[in-house]
Parts: C-alpha cells; structure tokens; sequence
C-alpha cells in the first residue's frame, strides 16, 4: 500500500504558520489536485510529503515509511518532484544532467533516451539547459522528475510556462502515471483547461493552511 | 554498494561543471599568484627569509585562496535550485558530502601544487630536501580545509551575508590545520625528520571533521 | 599531561549534571531561584576568602589577587561550549527545540565566561609582565575559542526561528566543541617554539590559595547555572510568544 | 592596585549586567504574553 498519509502536520516558518494541522490519507496510484490561493501553503505541503522539508510537528508516512526517519533512504529513491525551478544544472547539457540523475539512482542506460523521446526533447538533449527556452526548461525538468520513475510525484504548478503541445504531453504524463499506479500529487492554482481536461481522483482545498476538502 | 555510486557521481558532475564554467579554478589560480607575489613584495623577502618566516604564510595565501572555491561549492544548487536532486537519492546523504568534498579536494590539491611551485620561482623554496613530508602536508592539509570548507559553505549557502559568513565560520575551526601543515612543511624544508607529531594531529583532525561531515550533512540538507 | 585528564573528569561530570538538569525545561528554569540563592552565598564567601584568607603575593603583590577571579572563568566557559554541543546533538537527535534553547542559552552564557577570561588576563599580564597580551597556552587558545563561539552566536542572529537554522547553528557547535583539544594542541606546539612565562602551576599551592581558588570555582559554577537557567526562560518565552 | 580593581569590578559588571539583562528581557516578555493573554511560564 504506497499511499500518502499525513497526521496533524503543522510547518512554522518563525511567527508565519504555513500549514496548521493538515490530516490527510491518499490511496495509492491516485491522481490528487491541491488547489488554493497563492499563500495557501500548496508549495510547502508538497515540500514536506516529498521528504524536501521536515515539518514543524506531525508526521509523513509515504508507503508507510516516514520520509524524515532512519531507514528513509529507500524511501527517498523512489520520490519525484518538480518545484518552481528545473532543478538542473545550467552549465550541462539536457542529457548530462539526466545521466548524473541517472547515476545518483543507478538507473539504467536507455532511461534517459527513451524519455527525452517520450517528451520529444530528444533534438535540444545535447544542448546547455541555460540556453534552452522557458517552455523546454519546463519540459526538461518535468523529464528530471519523471527520470526515476517515482512511486510518488509531486508537481508545484507544472503547467506555468508550457505551452498547449507540452500541455497536453504533461496530461498525457499524468495519465499514464495513474495507469502504472503511480499516487501524484499536483499543486495548481487553476484548474488546467486543455481537451479532456485531467482525470483527478480528488481535489484537495487548502485555505491558509488549512485542509477543506471539495469533493472525492 | 550504491553510496559510493552517488558520491562519485557528485564529483563527476562538480568537476565537469567547474571544467565547463572554467571560472572557479582560473580564478582560484590567479588568486593565488597574486597573493604570493604580494607577500614577497611587500616583506621584501631574500632566498634566507623564505624558509623561515614565508613558509606559514604560504598556507595562509592558500587559506585565502581556497575560500574563493569552498564559497561556491552549493552554488549551483543553491541558484538553480538544484538541492532536490541532491536530498532526494536512495542513500545517506553523507556520500553526497563525500563526492562534494571530493570535488572540492581535487581543487585544491591543484590549488596546492600550483602554490608550491609559485614558491619555487618566487622565493627558491626547494621541495626536494623532503618531498614525501611536503606532499603529506599537502594532502592531509587540503583534505581538512576541503571537508571543513565543504560543510561549512553548506551550512552558510542560503545565509545572507555568506561571503562573510563562511570565513567567519572557517577561520577558527582551520587555525590547527594550519599549524600542522605548517609545522610539517617547515621541518620538511629545513631538511629535519617528519613532524609525526603534527602528522598524527592532522590525520585525526581530518579523520574526526570527515566523521562529524558525513553524520551532519543528512540532518542538515532537509532542515 | 595529569592535570588534563582531572581537568577532563570533572568537566565531564560537570557537563553530565547539567545535560540532566537542562533534559527537563520547566524543571531547570525553577532551579534558577536555587542557583541565585546558592551563587550570592558561594560569591559572598569567595570574596572574603580573596581579601581576608588569600596573601598578598611576594612576587606580584597584591595584583596576583587578579588570580582568583580569572582562573575561575574557564571551567565554566568551556562548560558552556561543551553543553552547546551537548544541545546541538539533541537537537539534531531528536529534532526537539528545547535542546537548541540548551545550545543557545549555554553558548551566550559561555562566551560570556569566555570574554571575562579575555579581559581579566591582560589586566592582569600589565602590571606584572608589562604587555597586555601573553601567548600563554591557555590564554590563546581561549581566544581561539572564543572566535569560534562568537562565529557561533553571529551565526545564530543570521536566521533563526526556523529548524534550518536550528540545525546549521547545532552542527557549527558541535564542530567547535570537536575543535577544542585539536586548538590546545595546535596552539601548544606554535607556541612552545617561543618562550613564555607560562601560567603559575596550580598543584603546589598553598591552603590559604587554594581555598578561594576553590570557592570561586564553585560560586562561578553556580552563577553560570543560575544564568543559564535565567536565558534557557527567555528562550522558552521568545519560542512561546512566535 | 588599580588592576586588580578594574578585574573584579569589570567582572562583577558584566556578570550583573547580564543578569540584569535578563531580568528585564524576562519581564518584558511576560508582560506581552500576559497582555496576549498566554499564562505566565
């Protein structure tokens, strides 16, 4: 069972309460929406299920592991995450930097290929990511965060800067990752428009830190 | 065992972004051979003085040096916002501390040679009486200045004023590999037996902030 | 090389007491009132001891009384670095905010200690060596290490009220406390290449000196608790208004 | 003898006016919680 869990989380930044008691349970291989203003707390909650932050007070369980525990190494392999930057290295190529992703997770060769094509990067992969534009820097660190194949992904507003052909492969991205039994969790303001729109499983609301949920 | 995987993984990618941006080491050696030419101007140095009071401050000139590379070890990460891929690997994040201390050694180390030969041309320094006490300070030295530095531009990254912040932090704590390393290469150039005293010291000093380096580092990058 | 090792045992003990004190907070903020009472009777006692029991120096005169006061400082400032790494190694064990207020509380109170070393010695080396700095062993390396708390302290006012800072400032106290035998040694062999009057050796003293010695050891330890108590409230006071 | 004055008279200050500090700093923030209505420690 790889579903998230969470109880009672809380995350202090000084006086600033970001999250304020969060409880929440997600089964595995669900495609969850976390939708809130700005300033809701989307972006730290994600942080702390994806083990980038511990919270204040309260605990993750990703699979039933704690991501902040002793044994979190094994946990930790198998989590994606996408944030406001690409997280790569802008001085190395696309295919560089996905061959030393691949190398921090002993993934095999033909990973990164066959996913630069999936996202069709496959002609900018021998060029520096500093020189690539906003829409294929998006794409790429998408492709960063879909590299390990993550029993977990988490995705801070990842359509900001793609454009609709990227749009839709995201769609496409987050749809096969439920088929595979994938449990996603994407944080975003708006609700993404595009053809077919995005087969959420739940809507998450988060006001101010605090969790309303919609609907299932 | 894949922590070695990792750790080697992060020397590769810092050193073939520090060959790629060139910016580090070049700066690094000019750095460096300005601050050489500027103590022998100004204390006006003969061939005599260069074994007795130059040597030490040699160490301090590559202290100084160093801290231009060590500042910039979590750059990358820290602007690109590169810390992800470096909090979320399948192992203790110790090796990640590993393969960037590493990266950062091999920095020096050039660093290092590139000093002691400025000291040949500069100021007659003759390595050859002792050359395996003077590689051992080398070595020992610059493993204790790139693990302490290593750790230390981690803690002072996302600081505010971490330019200053890291010499601040840097200077007390480096102060004993300095007397080692200097007490090792000065015997070593007055032609003496090796310092095993300051070897000992130094080796336990680099053994004991390694330990501390790998054990802090997981507790520190998800703070 | 035997005067370290005693040095050592009851530093440990010392830590060991306080580390239990400092385990319960509400505990070790009460005892503040305790501590008060016990330093300003301990206090009373040394200075009486310093004026009445304790000679007049032939060799230094009366100035050698600067002895009993600056002696003193240094156990309990390296009390307060040990119980900043003590605190830090909770904090990062067991991710409890209360043993970083240990850290922070027992690290200002420490290099308080520490500058009140810094001080008193060279008004001390004046008058009787005529310079105000000696790079006496003991005297440097406390200035080493009052550099590295001081590092520590302005580290702590760059960004604190969060776990991140919490954790850098525990992991920069317990490298600081690591360092200190490595700083002795250090300073210990820069230092014996040049001759210095080294400190009066404290074995071979007489009972009249080494009774307020003794008592000032004892009343400044219960000052640095009675403080320590003082600032580990504040602390929990600041942490409880955020 | 100036000397030995300035030691313990300078050790005496710094000792006490830290205490003093802390007195004061300890009020102060009493003083805010109870007015924010948090219980005295």
């Amino acid at each position: 069972m790889n579903g998230i869990e969470a109880r009672a989380l809380e995350k202090h930044f000084g006086p600033v309460r970001a999250l304020q008691g969060i409880d929440l349970s997600i089964e595995a291989g669900s495609l969850v929406r976390v939708a809130g203003a700005n300033g809701a707390g989307k972006t730290t909650l994600l942080r702390i299920l994806a083990g980038l932050e511990r919270p204040t007070r309260g605990t993750v369980g990703l699979g039933g592991r704690d991501p902040f525990g002793r044994k979190a190494a094994s946990v930790r392999g198998r989590i994606g995450f996408l944030g406001p930057t690409t997280a790569l290295y802008g001085e190395l190529t696309l295919r560089e930097n996905l061959r030393f992703i691949s190398s921090l997770h002993g993934l095999s060769e033909e990973r990164t290929p066959q996913l630069l094509a999936a996202l069709s990067l496959s002609e900018v992969g021998d060029r520096e990511v500093r020189t690539l534009s906003q829409g294929f820097r998006r794409r790429a660190g998408l492709a960063r965060a879909l590299l390990t194949e993550p029993a977990w992904l988490f995705l801070d507003e990842p359509w900001n800067g793609l454009d609709r052909a990227a749009g839709e492969q995201l769609t496409h991205q987050l749809r096969a990752g439920r088929e595979a039994g994938r449990t996603t969790l994407v944080a975003s303001h708006a609700e993404p428009t595009g053809p077919g729109g995005v087969p959420w499983d739940r809507v998450l609301e988060l006001e101010s830190g605090r969790l309303r949920e919609t609907h299932r | 065992m894949n922590g070695p995987r990792v750790a080697l993984a992060v020397l590769r990618k810092d050193l073939l972004v520090d060959l790629r941006s060139r910016d580090r080491l070049g700066h690094m050696l000019i750095f460096a051979a300005l601050v050489v030419v500027l103590i022998s101007i100004v204390l006006r140095t003969s061939a005599a003085d260069a074994r007795g009071a130059l040597l030490p401050l040699l160490w301090i000139a590559f202290l100084f040096t160093s801290l231009l590379g060590l500042a910039r070890s979590f750059q990358a990460e820290t602007e690109d916002g590169a810390w992800t891929n470096l909090i979320l690997v399948p192992v203790d994040r110790g090796w990640v501390f590993l393969g960037k201390a590493g990266a950062n050694l091999l920095a020096l180390l050039v660093v290092e040679a590139w000093t002691a030969l400025l000291a040949v041309i500069f100021l007659d320094v003759d390595w050859t009486r002792a050359p395996g006490a003077a590689l051992l300070a080398g070595v020992l030295g610059a493993i204790g200045l790139s693990t302490l530095g290593t750790l230390l531009s981690a803690l002072s990254a996302s600081a505010r004023f971490r330019e200053f912040l890291l010499p601040i932090l840097l200077f007390p704590l480096i102060l004993p590999v300095l007397v080692f390393a200097a007490d090792i290469t000065g015997e070593a150039i007055a032609g003496r037996a090796l310092a095993e005293r300051s070897a000992g010291a130094l080796a336990l000093y680099d053994w004991v902030f390694l330990l501390i380096g790998y054990l802090g580092f997981d507790s520190l990058v998800e703070a | 090389m035997e005067e370290a090792l005693r040095y050592a045992g009851v530093g440990l003990v010392a830590t060991a007491a306080l580390t239990w004190l400092a385990a319960d907070e509400a505990r070790a903020i009460r005892s503040a009132r305790v501590a008060g009472v016990l330093a300003l009777a301990l206090l009373a006692l040394w200075f009486g001891a310093v004026i009445w029991v304790a000679p007049i120096e032939r060799a230094q005169g009366i100035v050698q009384k600067i002895f009993y006061v600056h002696v003193p400082c240094a156990p309990v400032a390296y009390l307060g670095f040990v119980m900043t790494a003590v605190g830090g190694i909770g904090f990062l064990w067991r991710r409890d905010a209360h043993w970083d207020r240990v850290a922070i509380s027992s690290a200002e109170v420490g290099v308080l200690f520490c500058t009140l070393i810094l001080v008193t010695g060279p008004i001390w080396a004046k008058p009787v060596w005529n310079h105000w700095w000696v790079w006496d062993l003991r005297l440097t390396s406390t200035l080493v290490l009052w550099f590295i708390y001081a590092a520590y302290l302005f580290l702590r006012t760059l960004s604190s009220g969060t776990d991140e800072a919490r954790a850098f400032a525990s992991i920069y106290g317990i490298l600081g406390t690591a360092a200190i035998p490595f700083v002795f040694f250090a300073v210990d062999l820069a230092q014996g290449k040049t001759l210095h009057p080294s400190n009066p050796a404290r074995e071979g003293l007489p009972a009249s000196m080494l009774v307020p010695l003794l008592l000032g050891f004892v009343a400044f330890a219960c000052v640095f608790w009675y403080l320590f108590a003082r600032r580990l409230e504040v602390a929990k006071l600041e942490a409880r208004q955020s | 003898m100036s000397y030995l004055v300035a030691a313990y008279t300078i050790t005496a200050a710094a000792l006490l006016g830290y205490a003093f500090w802390l007195r004061r700093k300890r009020r102060e923030l009493l003083d805010r919680s109870n007015r924010s209505g948090g219980g005295p420690a």
